[in-house]
């Protein structure tokens, strides 16, 4: 097993496990951090696929602001606590049943798709100059449109935050 | 398409159509009551010019196409044949009949009533006329539209909700006619609605099989016959009189009409498979009509009741296949509408004077009213067919040709004969005969005005009754016509 | 793109006008204007002269289909300003920038006209969401109005990683965002495209409300200040509808055979749970939402069928559709209860709105000589014409039977009962004369589709 | 002469017309004068008709007027036939008609104006109708003077229609009518279908082509009309309650016309009937129970009406005895002298009524053989001409029935005579009890005791010569060779079924042997019954035993009122109050209510909880992609 | 490394967020909950960029196969960046008004 290969199986490992904790933890605090660690251990996976803008992007956005609002948030609302209250055990029951056979179902839909390698370590379109030449020269247009996105949520943002 | 003014079919239209827009708009309670009456008599006024064309030379004058939905293959096609003749004489006479059998009576908001009562007559027109299938659906739910508002606005205390159902039952029941409208459309080589393209249509027995109940059960709902019928006695007890009369008179003819127009030559095979389904259903619908009548109280019930007996002969009778019967079933479907106008008319005066309808409670009246009794006795009689009057030359064919096709069908339906004369004599003893009681002393007999339209009624009944041969003229080639439909 | 980029400019505008003007009604004259100035300018395109030669890399493509309902969708959304914009102002104090979020909602629905790739779908929709995640939560101190937002949000945000999810199985399936390239046929059906197509279905029926993931459609109408539902529930469901046909058209037009069946299955549910739902509510806002369902189901025949018909019909739908809603939001509007009852004696005290309201009425229970006759005729046509799966037809019936039971509880309210007081709000005769022209036009579209289907053969 | 026969039903309608529409306006001796007097016009014509008809070698005539029914598959005209049987017809019912109309000037004289000319007017439509039944060249227009003389009995027999039970009388008459007339039209259909037409003169001929078995049916059926109008088992219990209407109606329509049409309608079709396998034995069982039936009821009757109504149904019975074996002309024979002396028997009760004050009950009576001498005198002699003593008219025309029944079967003939035994014993018994003995009635009603007018009494006098001479007609073979003047007249008409049956073999001297003893029979039974009743003294015992069962006319209308009445209110009932409500209309609601019982189940899916909304999706997610991927 | 790897990681990361969005009742957390999924799904474009442009390399060692995807996830972020204002501004409305977060108590709106 090469390094690339045990690093995989570490962050794949970290990844689920982090993703379970913050489903089970408690206190959401402890989620966002469990939040957090999934993304690092994403992150991680994007380096090993060689897509490094992406694994800044998703450590600098994610992590570093999206995440840093959630927190922000719950500790403004004074969340810490343990406040949420106990559960309905047969919407819990419900629920992971419901997960649980949607992963079974779709994992064994294609579990006898044809094995392609994903390449790793290697290829160069993950690096932000090339993605920065496919994104200004094809993909210019989504990018303008996307800032008429930013736009509505800006002012959304603005007409739910105001004061009457 | 206003410039239509050139030919019947079109005008037959427009007129109440325009007359029925414009009382929207005549506030004045008098004055819209004229109006209409006179909107009313100037179609019947046309209708009658029109009889003086009916040859072929003048088919152009009887027959119109316009341009409507190009693009989905329906053009406004309207023609003016016997069948249709027929029909819209009756529709013709008879708004005139009803409205001024009821011209004393005050109605609230009094323009919307004729507004809405003349684009009924608007509507019913279209029906009998049009023969694009699309325009001929338009007009199917077009005639029900205002006659639900009618119905629901003014009438007894239950109105709404009967009016409701009768609504939801016959636009369910239209909505399959209009599947199978489609269907056959989508099968036609050239895509399109138009009445010739539906007769040369090419259906296998299959198709034909269910289209044939596609179109049935909207047009057996309509007409109404066993057990399609529960809406009928309540809205017929529910409405204000001059809508029930256009319910009975003219709207059930609807489902018949639909029927030999759209549904015989349409699906022959399918016809002759279920014939016996259908004239079972409507001879098992006669003599349980006429039993339930039996027990009836409410004049209107009864009348209502016996509407759906006559009603279920006519559609045995067309399932025959044969000349007689069908032949017989067209007249009688303008004889069953000019009697049933007759009694509903007189239902009506008695209620207007006594504010009650129970046979119980009624009697006597021939004492007070006699020129209303005979009146009545006479439109009674011409109901239950009795010769010389014009019910007795439907039925009588109606038997026949019902006869040729099944004796013991005959037979059966024949015993709504006997059942008929019971019902309805007991009514007019009941109502007439006998001593008057609190509530009848006080009766007055019938005014000009409604004695006028009550001998016209009774003129009618007498002249198809003794010379109906203008009436066979009038419907023999449309009858040969769906017949050849089966002569293969 | 005309409509594009002049709708996300005007919406910069609006947003402007807002700190600019401090008369209300002159800031709905703006957006009135600039609504007009989108009427325009899509025709223009529509009629060949396009503003801005922008190379979209083949990734918005502008074809008669998506021009036509532009058209549509602005017409409905003019009418929708000129009947309710005044109502902007009830909701909060902010009206500008409702106006500003609504103008990016028709970027959106713009984008969604026209995509031909799914990066541009998924903005599109995107784009559509988020100002109505806003809208609906602009009531802020009633709870009903959060609530809505919230759910709406939760939800929205919940599908949009289904449809994620779906975009990513079929790139991996196809290696191609672009509808053209994935439109190959049942040869390429691997598990992982099927189960894209599957997940773009789900999430495109959830925007579309159609069932069973309808179920924020009842609770958000419901919540949502009024005339923000009015909008809500008819251009931008439309736009939904448009970016659905044309999604599994351009997309997987050529494996329809195997969606087919999940495309009857949730046009079934949609119009049983629609309309049967919507038999027993008792307030007429939330009966418009389920009867809002209620009609998605029906245009669903048109994906299922996905013929030249179907999408004529769809469009010629969402005309009927939304002008007929469009005016009965609006009559709903200026009523003081929302509940059936609240209907009482309409007839007698505000006759215009009693006779419009039931015009709108009959046209969205399909009746003849209204708009909602054709479109429905359209959707059974099409259908139809598959030649498959007649049940579907025959349900749709059923289910227009049933429709029309709680339509006419209205019309039974509004003229067969009374009431003491005036059920609705005083209304200008601006409003009444605006409430006849669009109940004309619903008539004229009712006695004439061709005037709006033969554009579409240009 | 015969082109103007439309003349004929012509002026009663005119009659109809003027007294129907003028009865406010006109007075009473203008519409009762105008009334008989159209009547008059017509006799007059039929005897112009009947003149030209009794020359040796005339032949039907067809008369037609218009097309009625005029399709590709059958064409019915409007037409008459003009013909020895219906010449003889229009001359009873123009004749007795005329007579009627005459002592009804009188006897309707107490009613109001307007009711008068609305009895006047009813008499005519009913006399029109009448003479359609018997000119109508083709079994509808004959159909349609059938159930107009049903619609005329009807309103006559509640003519005064204040009083309940006569209207039901005239329902029942008019329902039961209905009945017999149903059959009629199967026969009718069943003709059309056999041979396209209905005409007379096209179907007779084409009898002899015809299945047994179709024949068998049609004239079963027709026979059911004829056992409806003629008050035959088992539709005879309406005649005795019609008797509710005037008496000049029941002397005109429940004795003398209306009653005949169904023997002139088999006569009619006596080809038919000759040749159908079954049915003429048929009509003799039925005929002969029904005379045997209503003899026995007669017996036990109290009311003067009734029991002439009763023999009315007997003598029917006996006519049809006479069809059923073959003796067409003897039905008509009795029919002719029928109507002579059973018209004259009820004016003369209804001159007896007129004195008493509208008093019907015998046992009120006696004794008025004095104040009425013209009327008792009359009356005997109707008694004794419908008792069959010789040389009465009875006596000719039921002889020549009872021996075409003994040359038939003998059994036939002794039960016949039977039954005419019991038509003297109770013909005498109305008699001895009216008119012998003493007055039983009231002390008033004594003092008003008087002799009718003379529009009463000469009606019955003309009617009694008759019932005297008509006998003369029909002089059987074994008194005088050739001397059945009425035989060779109607023998054309019946010209193809005395060919096809066999001849009479009755020795002459078995014949005068059978009449003597019959005779004398009658002679010892109206001495009897002259006997016991002249002196009848009332007694207040309840009848009991048989002649309980007797009073109460074999309790047939309380068993159809158990058997058919009962049942179909029962079954209309249960259709109203359960099929109709429960069942149809239940189903119907019931759609209504299952579908808003599923709205308010389906709406507990809008639980309001997001948790569960995502839930449902994430199932029909999963649900989709097993439906997708593995679904196939 | 084999595509079914990522598929297997990627599907059971995306499923634990619908769970994650099932079970728990803080809206806060469903929302992260919904983050996660997105997340899933961007390693799984990801890979499958990668994967395409492995396939495609055989062709074309120049191409820019794969760019797309990449660019893709970018702007999946970017859209969840605004829908991450915008729901926390919605969250933090609706928690002025009721004091709390949990959606169970969002059932004013049912039936």
């Amino acid at each position: 097993m090469s390094i690339t290969e045990i690093l995989f199986w570490f962050l794949t490992a970290l990844a689920l496990l982090s993703a379970l904790m913050v489903v089970f933890s408690k206190n959401p605090v402890h989620s966002v951090l469990w939040l957090i660690a999934v993304f690092f251990a994403i992150s991680g996976h994007y380096i090993i696929l060689n897509a490094q803008f992406l694994a800044v992007v998703n450590l600098i956005v994610y992590a570093g602001a999206i995440m840093v609002l959630f927190l922000f948030v719950i500790m403004l609302m004074n969340l810490n606590a343990e406040t949420e209250p106990q559960k309905n055990r047969w919407l819990w029951w419900a629920g992971t049943i419901a997960g649980g056979s949607l992963m079974l179902v779709i994992i064994a839909a294609l579990k006898n798709t044809e094995t392609q390698m994903a390449q790793i370590r290697r290829g160069d379109i993950g690096l932000i100059q090339n993605l920065g030449k496919v994104l200004f020269n094809d993909y210019v247009l989504p990018f303008e449109i996307s800032s008429v996105l930013f736009l509505s949520a800006m002012v959304g943002a603005v007409v739910i935050g105001k004061k009457d | 398409m206003f410039a239509a003014f050139d030919n019947f079919p079109a005008l037959l239209i427009w007129l109440p159509l325009i007359g029925g827009l414009i009382s929207f708009f005549i506030k004045d309670e008098r004055s819209v009551k004229a109006w209409a009456m006179l909107s009313s008599l100037l179609t019947l006024a046309l209708f009658a010019v029109s009889l003086l064309y009916t040859d072929d030379k003048n088919y152009i004058l009887n027959s119109v196409s316009y341009v409507w939905l190009p693009e989905l293959g329906s053009s406004f096609s309207l023609l003016l044949d016997g069948m249709s003749r027929i029909l819209c004489l009756l529709t013709a006479i008879a708004f005139p009949l009803i409205f001024a059998s009821t011209y004393s009576n005050s109605y609230k908001k009094a323009n919307a009533f004729y507004g809405l009562m003349l684009l009924t007559q608007c509507g019913l027109m279209g029906v009998f006329l049009s023969v694009d299938a699309l325009v001929f659906y338009f007009f199917w739910e077009l005639a029900l539209i205002p006659a639900y508002f009618l119905a629901s606005q003014w009438g007894g205390e239950k109105r709404v909700q009967a009016a409701f159902k009768f609504f939801i039952y016959t636009f369910a029941g239209s909505l399959f006619l209009l599947i199978g409208i489609i269907y056959v459309y989508l099968k036609t080589p050239e895509q399109s609605f138009s009445l010739v393209s539906f007769y040369n249509v090419q259906l296998s027995a299959p198709e034909q099989m269910w289209l044939f109940w596609m179109f049935f059960v909207a047009f057996a709902i309509k007409m109404p016959i066993f057990p399609f019928h529960t809406w009928q006695p309540d809205v017929y007890e529910q409405s204000p009189t001059a809508v029930t009369m256009v319910l009975s008179g003219i709207m059930v003819k609807m489902g018949l009409f639909a029927a030999i127009r759209w549904l015989l030559p349409i699906f022959p095979d399918a016809v002759k498979h279920y014939d016996n389904v259908v004239i079972g259903l409507a001879v098992v619908g006669m003599l349980y009509a006429s039993c339930i009548a039996l027990v009836q109280d409410d004049l209107k019930r009864l009348i209502a009741y016996s509407s759906i007996a006559h009603i279920g002969l006519m559609a045995a009778s067309l399932f025959t296949i044969n000349q007689l019967s069908m032949q017989g079933a067209l007249i009688q479907m303008f004889n069953h509408g000019v009697n049933i106008i007759g009694l509903w008319i007189v239902v009506y005066l008695i209620e207007k004077q006594t504010g009650i309808r129970k046979i119980s409670q009624l009697g006597g009246l021939a004492q007070k009213a006699p020129t209303l009794a005979i009146l009545l006795v006479v439109i009674a009689l011409a109901n239950i067919a009795l010769p010389l009057t014009n019910a007795f030359v439907g039925e009588f064919m109606m038997f026949a040709g019902l006869y040729k096709f099944s004796a013991w069908y005959a037979a059966a339906a024949g015993l709504s004969i006997i059942l008929a004369a019971i019902y309805t004599l007991n009514m007019v003893k009941n109502v007439f005969y006998g001593n008057l009681n609190a509530i009848t002393a006080g009766f007055k007999d019938i005014v000009l005005h409604e004695r006028v339209v009550l001998v016209m009624i009774v003129v009618m009944i007498f002249i198809v009754g003794v010379y109906p041969e203008p009436m066979f003229n009038m419907i023999r080639s449309a009858s040969e016509l769906v017949i050849g439909k089966f002569i293969k | 793109m005309n409509a594009i980029i002049l709708s996300a400019v005007w919406g910069v505008v609006m947003m402007y006008t807002g700190i600019v003007m401090k008369n209300k009604s002159s800031v709905k004259y703006v957006a009135i204007l600039g609504v007009l100035l989108l009427i325009v300018a899509n025709w223009l395109e529509f009629a060949g002269t396009s503003f801005f030669a922008i190379d979209t890399k083949g990734m918005l493509a502008f074809g008669t289909f998506g021009l036509l309902f532009n058209t549509v969708a602005f017409v409905s959304t003019l009418i929708f300003f000129l009947l309710s914009g005044s109502d902007f102002e009830q909701v909060g104090k902010n009206p500008a920038d409702y106006f500003a979020l609504i103008f990016f909602v028709l970027c959106g629905v713009a984008i969604v006209s026209s995509f031909q790739s799914l990066l541009l779908l998924f903005i599109g929709i995107e784009i559509i969401s988020i100002p109505l995640y806003i809208l609906a939560g602009a009531d802020k101190r009633n709870l009903k109005s959060n609530e809505a937002s919230l759910k709406y949000f939760l939800m929205g945000s919940f599908s949009t990683g289904l449809m994620l999810m779906g975009i990513t199985l079929l790139y991996g399936g196809t290696g191609t965002f672009y509808l053209s390239g994935m439109n190959l046929g049942g040869v390429a059906m691997t598990p992982m495209v099927a189960l894209g197509i599957v997940l773009m279905m789900i999430s495109m029926a959830f925007k579309a409300s159609a069932a069973p993931f309808h179920f924020w459609t009842p609770d958000v109408y419901d919540g949502s200040p009024t005339v923000f539902t009015s909008f809500m529930a008819t251009v931008v469901k439309a736009a939904v509808f448009i970016g659905f046909i044309r999604l599994f058209e351009g997309g997987f037009g050529k494996m329809q055979t195997s969606w087919q069946l999940l495309a009857a299955i949730i046009t079934a549910t949609t119009l049983v749970i629609g309309n049967v739902t919507a038999v027993f509510q008792q307030s007429v806002k939330r009966m418009l939402a389920y009867s809002s369902i209620a009609q998605a189901g029906f245009m669903m025949l048109a994906i299922f069928a996905l013929n030249n018909t179907g999408k004529q019909g769809l469009l010629l739908y969402t005309a009927a559709y939304s002008l007929a809603t469009i005016g009965m939001f609006a009559v709903l509007i200026k009523m003081k209860d929302y509940t059936f009852d609240g209907f009482n004696g309409l007839a007698k005290h505000e006759p215009v709105l009693a006779v419009t309201s039931t015009i709108f009425l009959l046209s969205l229970a399909g009746i003849p000589l209204t708009a909602g006759f054709f479109s429905k005729y359209f959707m059974l046509v099409s259908a139809m014409k598959t030649g498959q799966m007649f049940w579907l037809v025959i349900l749709g019936i059923i289910c227009a039977a049933i429709s029309v039971y709680y339509y006419f509880r209205v019309i039974q309210s509004m003229y067969f009962k009374d009431a003491e007081q005036a059920p609705s709000v005083e209304v200008s005769s601006g409003f009444k004369t605006m409430l006849v022209i669009t109940a004309a036009i619903v008539i004229i579209l009712g006695i004439k589709p061709g005037l709006l289907l033969n554009l579409m053969s240009i | 002469m015969t082109k103007l026969t439309y003349l004929i039903p012509l002026f009663p309608l005119i009659g109809f017309l003027v007294n129907g529409l003028g009865r406010r306006v006109l007075p009473k001796s203008f519409s009762g004068a105008f009334g008989s007097l159209t009547i008059l016009a017509s006799f007059i014509l039929s005897i112009l008709i009947f003149m030209e008809v009794r020359v040796e070698g005339f032949t039907a005539q067809q008369i037609r007027l218009f097309s009625f029914i005029n399709t590709a598959s059958l064409n019915i005209p409007f037409a008459f036939q003009i013909d020895q049987l219906s010449s003889l017809f229009l001359l009873i019912i123009t004749g007795v008609g005329f007579l009627i109309h005459v002592y009804s000037t009188a006897y309707m004289k107490e009613e109001e104006s307007d009711h008068y000319a609305r009895y006047f007017a009813y008499l005519n439509l009913f006399v029109f109708s009448m003479l359609l039944l018997v000119l109508g060249a083709n079994y509808v227009i004959m159909f349609i003077g059938w159930e107009g003389v049903g619609l005329c009995s009807y309103l006559l027999i509640g003519y005064w229609f204040k009083n309940g039970d006569y209207n039901n009388a005239a329902k029942k008459a008019f329902v039961m009518n209905r009945i017999g007339d149903l059959g009629f039209l199967l026969a009718v259909f069943w003709m059309i279908g056999q041979y396209g037409t209905t005409n007379f003169s096209d179907i007779f001929p084409r009898a002899n082509d015809t299945a047994p078995a179709v024949l068998t049916g049609i004239t079963l059926l027709l026979f059911v009309g004829a056992t409806g109008k003629s008050a035959q088992i088992p539709l005879y219990t309406w005649l005795p309650d019609a008797m509710a209407g005037p008496t000049p109606v029941s002397a005109l329509i429940h004795a003398a016309t209306m009653v005949t049409a169904g023997i002139y309608m088999i006569a009619r079709s006596n080809i038919l009937y000759t040749l159908a396998p079954v049915t003429p034995s048929i009509v003799a069982i039925i005929g002969l129970a029904t005379s045997i039936l209503a003899a026995t009821i007669a017996i036990q009757q109290n009311d003067i009406k009734k029991v002439l109504a009763y023999s009315t149904v007997s003598q029917l019975g006996l006519m049809f005895l006479g069809l059923g074996v073959g003796a067409y002309t003897g039905a008509v024979f009795h029919v002719m002298t029928h109507a002579f002396f059973k018209a004259l028997l009820f004016l003369g009760a209804g001159s007896v009524i007129h004195a008493m004050h509208h008093e019907q009950d015998i046992r009120n009576m006696g004794g008025l053989k004095k104040h009425l001498p013209i009327t008792h005198l009359t009356f005997l002699i109707g008694c004794i001409a419908i008792a069959g003593i010789p040389p009465f008219s009875g006596f000719f025309s039921k002889d020549e029935i009872l021996m075409g029944a003994f040359a038939h079967s003998p059994v036939l003939y002794f039960i016949g005579t039977f039954s005419a035994l019991l038509t003297a014993f109770y013909m005498f018994r109305l008699y001895a009890m009216t008119f012998l003995g003493t007055f039983r009635g009231t002390h008033e009603q004594e003092h008003h005791l008087h002799e009718s007018p003379a529009a009463i009494t000469i009606p019955l006098v003309i009617l009694a010569l008759l019932a005297v001479v008509a006998g003369f007609l029909g002089i059987p073979e074994v008194f005088a060779k050739d001397a059945h003047w009425l035989q060779h007249f109607l023998a054309p008409v019946f010209a193809d079924s005395t060919a096809r049956q066999e001849a009479h073999a009755i020795s002459h001297s078995t014949e005068y042997a059978l009449m003597g003893g019959t005779v004398l029979a009658i002679l010892v039974i109206m001495f009897y019954a002259l006997k016991k009743f002249g002196n009848y003294a009332r007694s207040e015992e309840p009848v009991t035993g048989f002649a309980k069962l007797l009073s109460n006319k074999w309790y047939v209308d309380e068993i159809y009122e158990a058997v058919i009445n009962k049942p179909l209110k029962g079954l209309s009932v249960f259709f109203n109050n359960v099929i109709e409500r429960s069942a149809i209309d239940g189903i119907v609601n019931g759609t209504g209510k299952f579908i808003q019982y599923s709205s308010r189940q389906l709406r507990w899916l809008q639980s309001g909880q997001v948790g569960s909304y995502i839930l449902i999706m994430v199932v029909a997610t999963v649900v989709f992609f097993i439906i997708q991927i593995f679904g196939k | 490394m084999p595509i079914n790897y990522y598929i297997f990681l990627a599907v059971a990361l995306f499923s634990i967020g619908v769970m994650g969005v099932l079970t728990r009742r803080n809206a806060i957390i469903v929302f992260m909950c919904i983050e996660l999924m997105l997340n899933a799904v961007n390693l799984l474009l990801v890979a499958f960029s990668k994967m395409h442009h492995a396939t495609a390399l055989a062709v074309d060692a120049k191409t820019m196969v794969g760019a797309e995807a990449q660019l893709f996830v970018f702007f999946i972020m970017v859209v969840a960046a605004a829908e991450v204002s915008v729901g926390l501004a919605i969250i933090v409305m609706m928690y002025r008004n009721i004091h709390s977060v949990d959606i169970n108590f969002l059932n004013r709106l049912k039936h």
